[in-house]
Formats: structure tokens, sequence, C-alpha cells
């Protein structure tokens, strides 16, 4: 029953933050609903059983992505901008405008219309089928699976974080004047 | 697996009375366990947290040979409830130019984020809201929503104290997080473990089990925990975001009453939490220095008092620190954490492990008494 | 006695280890280690000794030699076996040569230590001066002419360096690299005629050349259309041209005395400028195979006149020795081509010790009175009597006075000339060599009293200074004044060890030469019996020793030394009677033509009862003031506008021309072949075939600009759009 | 209601809205949050996957390796993001036509 | 103990990559990781030597790992004695070169990750028994080349850098097209790519038809190698590039260039051109001596012209890898093995003089003996530095053939070597050595003698590192002109099998 709730109140939190996110002109609540939709989904991973991916989800995103997203919004302004470029129509749009929405919802649409066959055919392969509710500890086989079989993109990922580290570093460093 | 409260009680026999109570609903009677007990924590964290404001006053006074409130209650032991009321009854004030979404969300997401810590605080061996299997993880991924929160009530004031407060708290959190992980990991290396009662099935006994003496490397850590602890909770020395004489009150400038209220609260209940996290892991928490098989409420209740006043006497030398020492500057606080403790904490992480591999698990007191 | 490594090494050996430590240490060790370079050369000297008495006063057949080899490095592969060898060949020439070089040298050091004291080259000189005596010991020494070829080209490198040991002076640039040069000339030739010696035979070893020479191997062979004796004796003569400052390779001797005196006295005196006549002497069976001994004789005679009258008009004390040294040079050359190889073996010898001992003499006054130009010089008889009777000794020796030792060689070589020029009925036109001959006999005997005379005798023509005597240290050296000589051990002594052997008797055994006055007993002409021309059948299939095996072998076989009288002449059919005539007219003619010589120097600058030479002929003495031109000729002619006009032509053609047009050219054919294309391109490919189909695709260009748009979204869209129609299309 | 398909459905919403912000936003950094909301139906399909279909936890691993790349990701776009800033002076994607300058 | 060729091989790329990870600031790190590394280097090929044996004409130390398989390429290394000496020739000089660039102060880093660049891809030059292996590595170290004289070069660098890059990459091209046609006239089997496979005249009765003309193979392909192996030597018409980057190139990048890189041209005619196509190169001999000729005589008449001295020297190298030109065009015992030694004893004498420019350069910054406006670039030099001199001295007459020092043997070696085929050659090139010492002697005249001239009158001595790294130099000069038989043991088998080959045909 427990986990119903959460799921229902999980699921419910992110499509809600997330269709928020979408359609929230100001770009610093698209963050906090991200945020709240990152957590929905980390709602739904403990739901399914995966403790430590839904914590690593709130500790990454929530303690590091979400408030590097604010800081780039505070110190690019947070602003609307209005592109000096044009488009196709020789419009000047905004920071999204119900014409991008417009295209955007059909290319959506396209996408859903290609996948709805493709779920229905996937419930139709793996007809719903009752699992219980007990949760065993995934961490230590994780923890396992991380230096056995994927050792290799553990390390890789390891480098690629490194990577990332350093090149964030340097590209945002404020140039020397001159 | 996945201890609660619930399961803990339901090994006792006045569980299935209390279930024939609840006409055998298992869910419904969690959800009221869950509930009551969860009232209990808050409450008691609450009163905890408004002690602290008084005991903060208090302790200041003692160091600087003043008296501190005296005035309402016996030692004026009733200050915070007089302050609570006031706040409660002060006009609730929005700057006009706020983002008024995010103004209200910010304190809610910090208490939010320090009360879903208490979740898994071990008060004692049985008596945890839960034992997660993630359980410290959990708690701190969860306990960084103070810093957005910090972040977004920074921003959402729309005033440049608040906002360069919200700067420093949200960057300082982040970057404090690091040895602060870092050092809880060793622990957690040494448990083999992340849940609390792993971990502090690991220190029953005597003090010389607790993991703070388990080798050099985790006694370092947990001075490295508690430095970054105190960074992390923004307190003195590192109470940068809210830096008085530079920022008035930093990303709680514009914030009053109710709210302020709230992210005062947040605060001491979250400074509360890492001193209870600090005991828990490195401290023995509740545990009782002997061993007993006997497995009574009582009992619990001892390891709860245990529990408690070893968070309080970290508590003290929080409070002790902030009276004590100067704040940094902004530039010494990031180099300490990335070019010191952060390498440190490293540093331990993996002398830990060295550690575990070469002596085989066991700790400096095995070496010494030999293994039991 | 045994000819081990042992006994041969430190003759060669210990002036090296000697070069070795002054070169690095030098400068550390006290006096600069001029005394460990002296101690060096006696201890050659000594070991020199010992060869010298084993074969002069031993038991040893006179065509006795000890052959000994190893090998230096082998480039043997398989089947094909071809390896260097260097070795030792001592004959009774080698163990006069060794002696003669090693004690000249140790008395020449022996005086340097006095010479170069306080000089600021002190310590370069001492390094050189055994690194020098070393290689020419070695030259000596050699077995072969590759070996000989190294050790010359040593000898070479350390004139070069002590010529020009006065770096701050341009001069001794100029006369370093001149004489290096000059020499070089010869020495590439001398290289050639090794390596064509060695390719045909198959070796350099003398032992083997001479071996080749009486099998004959020689017959048939020919380089470039030359026969092969020719070419390779008319290089080997080349080579000694340059060494031995023959016409026209002479210029660079007298330039050469920009050394130190000492060195000049050793190195352009005594024993490396006779390398060449060594070597022509080492392959005197060559050169009569490949019948160049008119062309030797008639360099020799030009060389030996020219330098004399030179000489004449110098006024520089060592410029008169330098060119006296070149003279006498011709005289050794002429005995080589005239066939008198004892008697120039013996005027190698005998020249060495007195030139020596002239030179040192002139350096002791030089030093003593810091002058050197001698009509500034005068009267120095009563300050210096050593100095004065060493050099007196010497000029006699030179001029061919008799009983003194250039008499006995030069008389014999001129002998020999004689019946060369005119009796040995050759072409009439050799009577030059003799006539050459002995005008420069006469003039010698002139030039060189001339020197003395004004030297020596007379007033003395420094006197004015004496006046001023106070204005010493002013950097004005003429305001030296003259200090009365004493008995210097290391200033005087080895001129008068010197001028002891200008005797002739040490080396002709009797007063004279002419084995009349017989001193010595049965050993009278030990130098005229052990010195002879090689012998070339007696090395066939002659067996070789390396180093280590006993060398005892030919004493069994071989009879014991027999001093008989042997005539040195190995020309076409020896005339016992006319040769014998012709020495005794040639001594009579020497006799009367030196005593004339000194007569009219006499005359000249001690009664000055005749004018000198300049005032009657102007123009000659011009001339012979500027040495016939020839410093001229080779500088300003061949080199300055042939060989630097060559050069800076090539040189330009190269970066100017080839580099610019032929290299950088291709440049240019590219940048045509660019335009070209470019013009295709724009004209032909572009206009007609590009824009043609360019206006049909300007219609696609048109949709492209809107698919490249560079807005991502836009790149997004379709990347979408297109995987949403794929998984459609694939009907998953 | 939990299901495979439950959980397929949701991702694929987050899917669609990350697909309309991106398309639809012009800011660019949020066209990375709608970058993170599509990272993330990814990984939730892979645990979703992992818990009804394979039942081992390799999704579990995969979604792990999402959140770090994702996290990566994002630190450097941000940066990106504000380097842009300080050249162009906005963070309209539109403007970001040039590859250098 | 294969292992030690590839540690050779390999130890400058680590210690390349060692110096592109320290931190650009750390100056004195980046020298120090270079000299260790080359010093480590020149430590394991004077081990290589040691265990080298000289009995043997095979190759040793082989190394073979297949590479690209469908093409039977192969990384196939190993040495043989002409390999040995240029193996410790390249060793020795890097260190050297390290020492001597000290003072380079413009873009550190880069210039000592390049040159250690430079230095593996010149070993992998002389240990690459693959042809395709080969061709990489001829190619790859133009690249360091082309930068190093381009970046640190004098006022024209470029255009040197450009000219030496073309020209040689002009060579390269038709050396590609041999290596090209060899893969097929092989068969394209396992051994197509194989040097050692391909040896041995197995061409000789191939035929090639090009516009429909037929033409030996080993002819056509011959004269291709040629070119490529020509230009790098460089041989006559082709030696313009030379003086133009020696002058503009800086120190240590001339001495590895005249030290080490034109052997490279010679030792692809020991090894390649004349190994494969014997019966071609027996017939080119005469034009080779001839070129080699001309070369010796008007590469000594240019450099008695130049009134720069590094000039000079440069246009010396060209007249002394005549010399080279000449020895391999003998064919002969003594020529071909004078010919190897004179390639080791070029590398080292000049890489003496080279250094000792370079050390005056560091002082005057300038080379010219005769400025333009005719005044004299220096002069009593003798006076003034005397260290300087005597180490000048050594390398000078070390170049013009001094017995006792190097160049003399090889040179003696060569003549003998060359008199057997071609008399009226040596008679001419005996000039060549007449010029020789002309041209060094008048520019020490030039130079050294004379008052002190003005201009340098502050010129310090050599200082202790200079005179350390020209001590190996100097030892090798003397000490292996004394005792030539280190070298010659160690490559006349080597010589003599590749003799033995050419003289059946």
């Amino acid at each position: 029953m427990f986990i119903q709730l959460l799921f229902g109140l999980s699921a419910l939190l992110t499509v809600g933050c997330a269709i928020a996110v979408a359609v929230t002109k100001n770009i610093m609540h698209s963050c906090v609903f991200l945020l709240g939709s990152l957590l929905g989904i980390a709602g739904l991973y403990a739901t399914l059983g995966a403790d430590f991916v839904a914590v690593t989800q709130i500790m990454v995103y929530v303690g590091g992505v979400v408030i590097l997203m604010l800081f780039a919004v505070m110190l690019t302004g947070g602003k609307d901008f209005v592109s000096r470029a044009q488009n196709l129509l020789g419009l000047a749009p905004a920071m999204g405008n119900k014409w991008t929405f417009s295209v955007g919802l059909l290319v959506g649409l396209v996408v859903i219309l290609t996948n709805v066959k493709l779920i229905m055919n996937i419930a139709k392969a793996y007809p719903a089928k009752v699992i219980g509710n007990d949760f065993p500890s995934t961490v230590s086989q994780i923890g396992h699976l991380l230096v056995k079989e994927h050792v290799l993109a553990f390390e890789l990922s390891s480098v690629l974080l490194l990577g990332a580290l350093v090149g964030a570093a340097i590209i945002a460093r404020p140039r020397k004047q001159g | 697996m996945n201890q609660t409260i619930v399961s803990y009680l339901s090994q006792y026999e006045f569980y299935d009375s209390l279930l024939c109570l609840f006409g055998n609903n298992e869910g419904l009677l969690a959800f009221v366990i869950y509930l009551l007990v969860a009232l209990i924590i808050i409450g008691f964290s609450a009163t905890v947290g408004g002690l602290g404001t008084y005991a903060e006053r208090k302790i200041s006074a003692d160091l600087q040979a003043r008296m501190g409130p005296n005035r309402v209650g016996p030692y004026g032991l009733l200050q915070f409830l007089a302050d609570g009321v006031k706040m409660l009854t002060k006009e609730d004030i929005m700057p006009f130019t706020a983002d008024k979404f995010l103004f209200y969300l910010a304190p809610m997401l910090a208490l939010v984020g320090v009360f879903a810590t208490l979740a898994v605080l071990p008060w004692s061996n049985g008596f945890m809201m839960a034992d997660l299997n993630v359980g410290i993880f959990y708690l701190i991924a969860i306990s960084s929503l103070v810093g957005v929160s910090v972040f977004l009530g920074g921003y959402a004031s729309n005033s440049k104290w608040s906002m360069l407060g919200g700067m420093r708290g949200a960057s300082q959190i982040i970057s404090y997080e690091i040895p602060v992980t870092l050092s809880i990991l060793a622990i957690t290396l040494l448990a083999g473990g992340m849940s609390f009662g792993t971990i502090l099935s690991h220190q029953e006994g005597t003090i010389i089990n607790w993991f703070i003496f388990h080798n050099p490397f985790a006694f370092l850590a947990f001075f490295i925990y508690a430095i970054g602890a105190l960074a992390e909770t923004n307190r003195a020395p590192f109470d940068l975001p809210e830096a008085e004489s530079e920022l008035v009150s930093g990303y709680h400038t514009e914030y009053t009453g109710l709210r302020f209220g709230f992210f005062a609260l947040a605060e001491y209940i979250e400074v509360f939490v890492v001193c209870g996290v600090g005991a828990a892991l490195f401290l023995g928490g509740g545990n009782l220095p002997f061993n007993i098989q006997i497995d009574i409420i009582p009992l619990q209740l001892v390891q709860v008092v245990i529990f408690i006043t070893k968070a309080l006497l970290l508590y003290y030398v929080v409070i002790w620190v902030r009276w004590t020492l100067p704040r940094l500057r902004v530039d010494q606080l990031m180099s300490i954490c990335w070019k010191y403790l952060t390498p440190m904490a490293i540093l331990n992480l993996v002398g830990c492990a060295i550690w575990l591999v070469v002596f085989n698990g066991k700790s400096m007191a095995d070496l010494v008494f030999g293994s039991h | 006695m045994e000819y081990t490594v042992g006994n041969i090494a430190p003759i060669i050996l210990s002036p090296v280890i000697a070069f070795v430590i002054n070169a690095f240490f030098g400068s550390k060790l006290p006096r600069k280690g001029d005394w460990l370079a002296t101690l060096s050369i006696f201890i050659s000297f000594i070991f020199s000794a010992r060869v010298f008495g084993d074969f002069v006063f031993g038991n040893f057949a006179t065509d006795y030699f000890i052959h000994k080899t190893f090998t230096w490095f082998d480039l043997s592969y398989g089947a094909n076996i071809w390896k260097v060898d260097m070795g030792i060949y001592i004959d009774n020439m080698t163990a006069i040569m060794l002696t003669m070089v090693s004690g000249v040298a140790f008395l020449i050091h022996l005086f340097s230590t006095w010479y170069m004291d306080h000089d600021e080259k002190h310590g370069r000189f001492f390094t050189f001066l055994p690194l020098f005596t070393s290689a020419m010991l070695g030259m000596v020494i050699s077995d072969n002419l590759f070996s000989l070829f190294c050790f010359w080209e040593i000898m070479g490198f350390c004139s070069y360096s002590l010529i020009g040991i006065y770096v701050k002076k341009e001069k001794a640039g100029d006369a370093s690299l001149k004489a290096f040069m000059t020499t070089r000339v010869g020495d590439v030739f001398l290289l050639l005629g090794i390596v064509a010696l060695w390719m045909t035979l198959g070796s350099v070893a003398y032992v083997d050349i001479y071996a080749a020479i009486a099998e004959g191997k020689f017959a048939g062979q020919t380089v470039m259309g030359i026969s092969l004796a020719t070419f390779t004796a008319l290089c080997i003569f080349l080579g000694a041209m340059g060494k031995s400052a023959q016409f026209p390779l002479h210029v660079w001797l007298p330039d050469a005395m920009m050394g130190p005196t000492p060195g000049s006295a050793l190195i352009h005196a005594a024993t490396m400028v006779t390398a060449g006549v060594w070597i022509s002497l080492r392959m005197y069976p060559l050169m009569v195979l490949g019948d160049i001994t008119w062309f030797i004789a008639v360099i020799g005679a030009i060389t030996a006149f020219g330098a004399a009258t030179v000489a004449m008009v110098q006024t520089d004390i060592k410029a008169v020795l330098a060119y006296s040294t070149l003279s006498q040079l011709g005289y050794m050359i002429i005995g080589v081509g005239v066939g008198s190889y004892n008697a120039a073996f013996m005027h190698v010898i005998t020249h060495a010790v007195f030139k020596a001992c002239l030179f040192l003499s002139a350096g002791s006054i030089i030093h003593s009175v810091h002058e050197q130009e001698m009509p500034k010089l005068g009267g120095l008889r009563k300050y210096m009597p050593y100095t004065h009777f060493a050099m007196m000794a010497c000029t006699l020796a030179i001029a061919g006075i008799p009983f003194f030792s250039g008499f006995v060689s030069k008389d014999r070589i001129l002998g020999d000339a004689l019946y060369f020029g005119f009796m040995a009925g050759q072409n009439p036109l050799l009577a030059i060599v003799p006539i050459l001959g002995f005008a420069g006999a006469g003039l010698t005997a002139f030039y060189m009293f001339r020197m003395m005379f004004l030297t020596f005798y007379g007033e003395n023509r420094m006197g004015h200074h004496d006046s001023h005597g106070d204005h010493h240290g002013h950097g004005d050296h003429h305001g030296h004044e003259i200090h009365h000589e004493h008995l210097d051990a290391r200033q005087n002594v080895p001129l008068l060890i010197l001028s002891v052997f200008t005797l002739g008797v040490w080396f002709a055994g009797s007063l004279t030469g002419q084995g009349i006055v017989k001193v010595f007993g049965s050993k009278t002409e030990w130098f005229k019996i052990l010195v002879e021309a090689p012998k070339v059948e007696r090395f066939v299939n002659h067996p070789r020793e390396s180093f280590g095996s006993t060398d005892a072998r030919v004493k069994a076989e071989l009879p014991k030394a027999v001093y008989v009288h042997q005539t040195g002449y190995a020309g076409p059919n020896p005339d016992e009677h006319k040769i014998h005539s012709a020495h005794v007219i040639g001594a009579i003619l020497s006799i009367i033509i030196a005593f004339t010589g000194v007569f009219i120097a006499f005359l000249m600058y001690i009664k000055k009862s005749i004018n000198p030479l300049a005032s009657k002929f102007p123009g000659f003495t011009t001339t012979l003031e500027n040495k016939y031109y020839f410093d001229n000729f080779y500088i300003d002619v061949i080199i300055k506008k042939g060989l630097l006009g060559l050069n800076r032509f090539l040189s330009w053609f190269d970066m100017g021309i080839f580099d610019r047009f032929a290299v950088d050219g291709w440049a240019a054919v590219n940048r045509v072949l660019f335009k070209a294309s470019k013009w295709f391109d724009n004209v032909v490919v572009d206009a007609i075939g590009v824009d043609g189909t360019g206006v049909a695709v300007n219609l696609f260009n048109l949709v492209l600009r809107i698919v490249q748009s560079g807005k991502i979204q836009f790149y997004f869209i379709m990347l979408i759009v297109v995987l949403a129609s794929y998984i459609w299309t694939v009907n998953i | 209601m939990m299901s495979l398909v439950s959980y397929l459905i949701i991702s694929l919403i987050l899917f669609i809205v990350g697909l309309v912000v991106i398309i639809a936003r012009k800011n660019i950094v949020a066209i990375l949050l709608g970058i993170e909301l599509i990272l993330n139906a990814a990984a939730l399909n892979f645990v979703a996957y992992s818990r009804y279909v394979t039942n081992n936890l390799d999704g579990h691993v995969f979604s792990l390796f999402i959140i770090v790349i994702a996290a990566a990701e994002s630190a450097i776009g941000l940066a990106i993001v504000i380097r842009f800033f300080q050249i162009k002076e906005t963070i309209h994607i539109d403007e970001a036509t040039q590859l250098r300058n | 103990m294969n292992g030690i060729l590839n540690w050779i091989l390999w130890l400058p790329v680590i210690g390349m990559v060692g110096v592109i990870l320290t931190p650009k600031a750390k100056e004195h790190t980046i020298k120090m990781v270079t000299l260790v590394t080359t010093s480590i280097t020149l430590l394991l090929s004077v081990l290589l030597y040691l265990k080298f044996d000289t009995t043997t004409a095979d190759m040793q130390f082989v190394t073979k790992i297949p590479w690209i398989s469908q093409f039977h390429i192969n990384y196939f290394i190993g040495i043989d004695g002409i390999t040995m000496l240029m193996a410790f020739l390249n060793a020795l000089l890097f260190f050297i070169c390290t020492l001597s660039s000290w003072t380079v102060t413009k873009n550190l880093k880069a210039y000592f990750a390049l040159l250690l660049m430079l230095q593996s891809t010149v070993f992998g030059v002389f240990f690459a028994l693959d042809f395709f292996l080969f061709y990489v590595y001829w190619e790859v170290m133009l690249l360091p080349m082309f930068f190093l004289i381009g970046i640190w070069g004098g006022e024209n660098r470029e255009y040197a850098a450009i000219k030496f890059f073309l020209y040689t990459f002009f060579g390269s091209i038709f050396m590609l097209v041999g290596i090209i046609a060899l893969y097929y006239a092989s068969g394209k089997g396992v051994d197509s790519f194989n040097i050692l496979a391909l040896q041995g005249g197995k061409f000789v009765n191939e035929q090639v038809v090009i516009f429909g003309k037929t033409f030996s193979f080993e002819t056509i392909f011959f004269w291709f190698m040629f070119l490529g192996f020509a230009i790098k030597v460089p041989v006559f018409p082709f030696h313009t590039w030379l003086p133009h980057a020696h002058v503009q190139a800086p120190t240590a990048v001339s001495v590895i260039l005249a030290g080490v890189l034109l052997k490279m041209g010679t030792y692809g005619f020991l090894r390649i051109a004349f190994p494969i196509f014997p019966q071609a190169a027996v017939n080119a001999s005469t034009i080779i001596a001839v070129l080699g000729l001309i070369s010796v005589i008007y590469g000594a008449f240019c450099a008695m012209a130049q009134d720069d001295v590094k000039k000079l020297v440069a246009y010396s190298s060209v007249s002394h890898m005549g010399f080279v030109m000449l020895g391999l065009a003998a064919m002969t015992t003594q020529g071909m093995n004078g010919a190897v030694l004179q390639m080791f004893n070029h590398g080292t004498s000049t890489a003496m003089m080279f250094l000792m420019i370079g050390v005056l350069y560091e002082r005057s910054h300038h080379r010219w003996i005769v400025k333009p406006d005719g005044s004299k670039g220096y002069g009593g030099l003798a006076t003034k530095l005397p260290k300087y001199t005597t180490i000048f001295i050594i390398g000078m007459f070390a170049s013009l053939g001094l017995p006792g020092l190097s160049g003399f043997i090889s040179e003696a070696l060569i003549f003998l070597g060359i008199y057997q085929k071609f008399t009226t050659i040596t008679v001419i090139a005996v000039v060549g050595l007449l010029i020789g010492a002309a041209y060094l002697l008048w520019m020490f005249k030039r130079m050294f003698f004379g008052e002190v001239n003005p201009e340098i009158e502050e010129y310090e001595d050599m200082n202790a590192r200079e005179v350390f790294y020209m001590i190996p130099l100097c030892i090798a000069v003397i000490v292996f002109g004394i005792f030539p038989s280190p070298l010659l043991n160690v490559m006349k088998a080597s010589v003599g099998q590749l003799v033995d080959l050419l003289s059946k045909y």
C-alpha cells in the first residue's frame, strides 16, 4: 500500500513537475520544477527497489546538478533574451513562444505515435506480473557489478568525470585581460 | 533488510494486541505508528532546535561572562518559547520584487530537507524510523536540499545581500559535502555497509570499539567530518552565508516571522542532526558500553538517552567553537576545503582501505588487546 | 738483443705521455711541465741510443733489419681477408736517425727550458714539442707508408700549432695556415701515391714494396696512362717536396719562423723538414724504378741555389737561417736525385746537428738582446763568447770548410752531382745540377759568413741605445743593455754539445772525409758502410714477424758485419774510376768555392772594401728581397684570383642560380601551373561546368540553407523525426 | 497500477516533455533541463526493465552511469553556457550558430 | 634481451610524454626529464653495444609483432652492425644536444618534447626492418624536424623549414612508389614488406612496363629509391636544402641534422637500395661515384666562399657526405667499411663543429666570419677563449682528417676502396681533402688569430656544462681515431655481407 501510494505520488510529482518545467516561462522556476521532477523519479526508483540508484539520484541531481543549473541561471541573468538572429519565418522568437511550442508538441506527437505502438507491443510481450514487495539490498550487488563486470565503464566514467571537472574549470575560467 | 520502527516493534507481544485493535490491518497500524513516532521525533527535534537557540545564547553568555537569558522560566529556559510565539505573531513581509513562488518555497525546502534526515537518525538499535540499506547515503543526499533552499532563499529575496549570501551558502555546502562524504565513506568502509544498523553494530562495546579509535585514519576522518559539518550547517567559523558584518543576515535577510523561524529552526535541527550523525558514526551512537543480550524497550530508551547525550555534547562543542574562532574569508574557506580537507579525506579513505587490507579488518584495539 | 714492445714503445710513447700530461695538467705542474717534456725526450734518447749501439756497434750484418708488425685493425670477413698492420722497421738508417732525432730534440728541449722561460706560451710550447718529437720518431720507425703518413700529418699539425703559437699575431696565423696548406698539397699526393701502391701491391710496408720491385710487380701497371712506378714515385716525391719545402712548394718555410726559435730549430731545421728526404731515401728504389731521379735532382738544385740567393739579402737572422735550411734541403734532395744515397742521408744528420745549433745560437742571441735584425746587431763576440764559439763552428760546417761535417756530406753530394751532370752520360741539360750546386755552395759560405760578420764582428750597432739606458721597460725592446754571457747549463751547454758534433771526423772517420787520415781505426767509415740503398732482392719472400715472436732468427744465418767499403752509388753501372775522380775534383772545387765565399764576405763586411750587392744590382736585389715574387704569385694570383674567385663563383652559382632557379624555380613553375589550372578552373570548369550546374543547384541551396541554419534545435527536430520515422517503418 | 508499462508511460511522458523543452525553449539552460529530463527518462526505463524483465541489477548500474554522464554533461554544458554568455552576452540558442568567435 | 631495443626505441616517447605532462612553468623539470631520458637511452645503447654479437651479420635483438596483418605489415625491428653504430651515435648526440639546449628559453616544453620525438623516430628509421614501418618513421621524423627548424630557427626559418620538408617529402614520395612496387612485385606475400626478405637480388629479372615500354624493374625502382635517399644525404644536385636548414636551425637541431639525419640517407642505400637492387646498384655505381665526387669538390669549394661559419660547416657536410657516397659507390670492403665509419665519424666531428658554433653564437649572436660590411666578425678568439679554442681545434682537425683523429681512417679507407674501381675519380677527389683543409683552416685563422676584436672582449670561455658535453665527443674523436677497431669490428660482418652480395653482380 505504501508502495502504491509512493508510486502514485512520485509519478504525479514527476510528470507534473516535468510539464511545469516545460511550460514555466521563468527559467529559475523551471529549474526548481526540475528538482521536483527529479525527486519524483527518485521516488519511482524507490518503488522499483532501486534504493541505491534513488539516493544517488537525489545526491547527484539535488546536491549537484540543480544547484549548478541555478548558478548558471543566476550568472547568466535569468532574463529572457531576444535573439538577434531570425528564424525561418523571419520571426525573432523570445525564449520560447507558442510557435515553438507547437512545433515541439508536433514532434512530441510524432514520437508518441511511434512509441504508442511500441509500448503496446511491450505490454503484450511482458504482461503485468505481480512482484512482491520484498526489496533486497542492492548496494553490495551493485558494488560487485561495478568492480567486476562493468569495471571498464566504471573506470571510464571516473576518467570522464575528471575530464569534465577539469574541462569545466578551464572553460568557465575568467580570461585574463589582454 | 530494511529494519523499521514497525518491524522492530512487531517482535514484541504488544504489537499483536495493537494489531487486533486496528482490525488486523497492518498497513493502517504501521501508518499510525509511523505518524506517532514521526510526531514525537519532530516534536523533540523542534524542542531541541528551540532549546538550541537558548543554549547558544546561554553558552555564549557564559563564555563571555554574562548572564544570558534568564527572565522567562527557570534560568530563562522558556525563552525559546517566547521567541517562537513572537515569530508566529509577527507580520509575514514579502519584498515587492521578490520571486513569490521561490520565496515561499525556500524555507519549506529547508525544513523538509532537515526533517527528512530525521527519518534515518539512529536513536537506538531499535528505535529508528527506518534503517535504510543506504541510510547514511540517504542522509547526505537529502540534506543537500538545505543547500538548494539556501540558494533559492537568497535568490528569491531579490536583494543583494541575500543573493550573495545564497551563493556563498550554496557553494560552501556543495564544496564541503565532498570531504564530509569522503570521511563518512571511510566509515562505511570500516562498517561494510551504509545502514546505521550495521554501523552501530560494529561499534558495540566500550569506547575502544568506537570507529573514531578504529584506526588513525578514522580518527582523522572524524575531525574532517566535524569541520565539514560545521561548514555544511553554516556554523561559525564558516557562517559566511549569514555573515552579519558583511551581509546583514545573508540569505534570510528579507525573511521575517514564521519563514525566518523555519530557516532558524532548520539550521538548529540540522546542527543537531550532524552532531547525531557524528555521534553515531564515530562515537558509537547509542551503544551501551557493555554487551547485553536481552533486548527490552527500557534498554532502548537508555540507548536513546546515551545517543542524545553524545549528540548534545557535540552540540556544545559546536556552539563553543562559534564563540571561540573568528570567521574565515571566502577564499580561505574554499582553500581549506579544496586544498586541505578534500585531499586529506581522500587519503584517509585510501588509508582506511589499506588498513583494512593490511590488518585484515582489525581495529587498533583488536591489535592491542587481541581480537574478541 | 730482443726488440720487444717494452723497449721500442718508450721511444715513441714517453713523449706522448708527456704530451698528454702537459696538455691536461701542464698549467698545474711546476714550470708548466717543461722538465717533464725534457725528461720524456731523454728517455726516448736512452732507448734510441740502445738501438743505435746495438746496430752500429753490434754484431749485425750491414743489411740486417728488424721488421715487426701488429694488426691495427682488421676488416676481414669470410674469405675476404684485409687488415691494416702497423709495425717497426729498424735498420741502420733508422737507428742513426732515431738517435739523431731524440738527441737533438733533447738538447733543444733543454735549451727551450731557458728560452721559453717566462714566455706566455711556455706551457703550450712544451705540450706540442714532445708530441712532435714523438711523431717524428714514430715516422722514422714506421715500417710502412701508411703509418708513416699518419705520423707525417701529426708532425704537420704540430708544426701548424707551433708556428701559430703566438695567436695574437695576425702574421702567425697567416704563416701557420700557409705552412699547413702548402705541405697539405704535397700530402694529398702522398696519400694518393700510398693508396695507389696499397691497392696495387696489397701492402705498403717497405719490405713488401721492395719485394714487389724485385719481383717486377710494377711491370705493366698503369695509372691513368702513366706507369704505376712513375705515378707513385711522383706522388710520393710531391709529398716529400711539400714537407721538405722544395721548389715550388718552398714558400711556407721562411714564414714558419714566426714560431719560437727552438721550435724552428727542431721542426723547421733539424727534423721535420728532413722527413721528405727520409721518405725519398726510403722509397729510393721506387724513384729509380719510376725514373724520376733526374727530376728530383733538378728540383733540389733549383731549391739549393734559389734559396741561397735569397738568403744573401735577408737581414733577419732567422730568415737567413731559414733560407739556408731551404738551400741545404735542396742539397739533400740533389743527393737523392744524383744517387748519392749515403751522402744525402749523412747530410740529413750533419745538417740536423749544425742547423739546430745555429738556430739555438740565434735563439740565444735573440733572447739575450731582443733583436733579430742583423743590421742592428754587431760586435756581439765580446758579450757572448760561448754562443759565438758554437755558432762559428756551425757556420764553418755549413759553409763547407774542411774538417767540418758539412764539408764531408756536402762534398760527397756535390761530387756525385758532378759525376751525374757531366760524366754519367745523362742528358746534357742536367749539367745544371752540379753547376747550381757548386754556385749554391759558394753562396752558402758567403751568406753564412755575412751573417756571422754582421752579428758578432764589427762595431756594436746597438750602442746608441746605451745612452738611453734609463728608458727601459717602455715596450721598446731595442733598449736592453747587453750583459756578458755566463756559462749556463741550459743556454750554452746544448750549443756546445752540438758544436762538438760539427766536426766531420765523427761521421767520416777521417779528418776531411776523404779517407786520407783515419782516426778511428777499423771502423773509420762506419757511416758510409752502414748506410746504403736498399737491396730489393733481399726482401723477396722474407718471413713476417709479429710482436712477441722472437727476433733471434737472423743472427745465426747472417754473417757478422763486415766493414768493407762500398760505394753508396746505385746509379746505372758505376764506374769506379770516374766516380773517384769526380769526387776529388768536387772536393777541390768546393774547398775553393767555399773559401772564395768566405773571403768575399770578409771583404764586404769586415774590410768593407767591396760594396754590398744591393748598390750594384738594385733590380736583382728587389727581386731577391721579394723572394722571386713567389708569395705574391701564389697568394695574389692563384689563391685570391683563382681559387677564391672560383669559390665565390660556385657559391654564387649554388645559392644564386642553382638553388634560386633550379630548386626554388620549381616553386615558380608550380605557380605558373597553379595559374594555369586556376584559369582552367575559373573559365572552363567553373563558368561553364559549375555555374551551369550551380543555377540548378541554387534551388537545392535554398533548401540546404534552411537545413544548415546552424540552429541546433532544428537539427534536433530533424534527428527526432528521422528516428521516429525509422522506428515507424521498421515496425517493431 | 504498478507495472512495466506504467513506468514506460511515465518515462515516455518525461521524454516527450524533455523533447518539447529542447525544441521549444530557446534558453540554453532550459535546453539543458530538457536533456536532463530525457536522460532521466532513459534511466528510469533501465531500472524498470531491470526489475520487471531481466531480474538483475545491470539496469541499475546503467542508470548510475547515466547519472554520472548527466552530471558531467551538465557541468561542461553549464561551463560552456557561462563562457558563451561572457562572449555573446546572451544565452539564446539561435545565437550559437558559429563554430568560432 | 630483445626488449632492450624496444626500450631504446620507446624510451624517448615515454620521456616525451613525461615532458608533456610536466607543467610548462617547471622548466628545470622539463630539462631534467629530457636529460634523464636521453642519458638512460645512451646507457642502454652502450649496453646494447656490449651485448652485441660482432661475429654475425644477422639481425640481432629482433622483435616481430604483426601490426597490420592484412598487408603482412609487422612491427619488425632489429639491428645489425651498421645500425648498431648509428644507434649509438644517435643516443650520444641526443644526450649531448639536450645539454646543449639548456639555454633554450622559447617554448621550452614543446622544444624538448619534439626533440625526444625526433630521437625516437630516428631510432625507428634505423631499427625498422619492415618497409612500412621504415617509411612511417621516415615520414614522421619530418614533423618534429619541421617544427624544430620552423619555430626555434633563425630569421628565415619558415623558408628553410618548408624547403627542408618539401624537399625530403619529394624524395620520399618516390620511395613510397618504390615500396608499393616492391609490395606488388614480391607477390603481396608474407614478406612483401620485410626488408630482409626482399634483399638479395630477388628482382633482377623483373620487368616493368611504363607508358608501354618495358624497363628493368630494378633500374627504375633503384633510381626511385636513390632519389629518396640522395636528397637526404644530400648528394650534389639535391643538396641546396642543407645550407638553408643548417643556417636557420638551432644548434641542437643542426647537430642532429648533420650528425644523424644525413646518415639516414646513406643508411638507406646500405640497407635498402643496394641489397634489394644489387644489379642496378652495380650498374649505377659510376653515376653515384661521380655525384659523390661532385659533392666532395663542389661542397668544398662552396664552403670556402662562405662568410657565415655555419653555412661553411653545412657545405663541409655536403663534402664529407660526398666521401661517404664515394665509399658506397666503391662497393669494396675498404670503401664500404670506410663509408660506414665515415658516417659515424662525420657524426661526431660535425656535431662538434656545430656545437662549437652554437656555443659561440650564444655569445656573439651572429655567425659572420667576415661581416657583410667587410669587418671582421671575430678575431683573436684563441687569446680570449683558450678552452674553446682547444676543443674547436680537435673538432676541426677531426673534420679535416688529421691522422690520430677519427676522420682520417674513414677517409683513407674510402680512398682505398674507391681507388680499386675509379682511379681517375680518386685522383680528383683528393683535391677535396686539400680544399677541406683549406676552408677550415682559413676559417680558423680568420676567427681565432690576430688581435682580440673589441667585440669579443666580453665573451666568456666555455662553462662547465659546455665543456662537459663536449668531452664525450672529444673522447670519441680521439679514441676512435687511434683505435677504430671497436667500430670496425661491429660493422665489418654486416658490411662484408653486403659487399659479398654486391660482388656477385
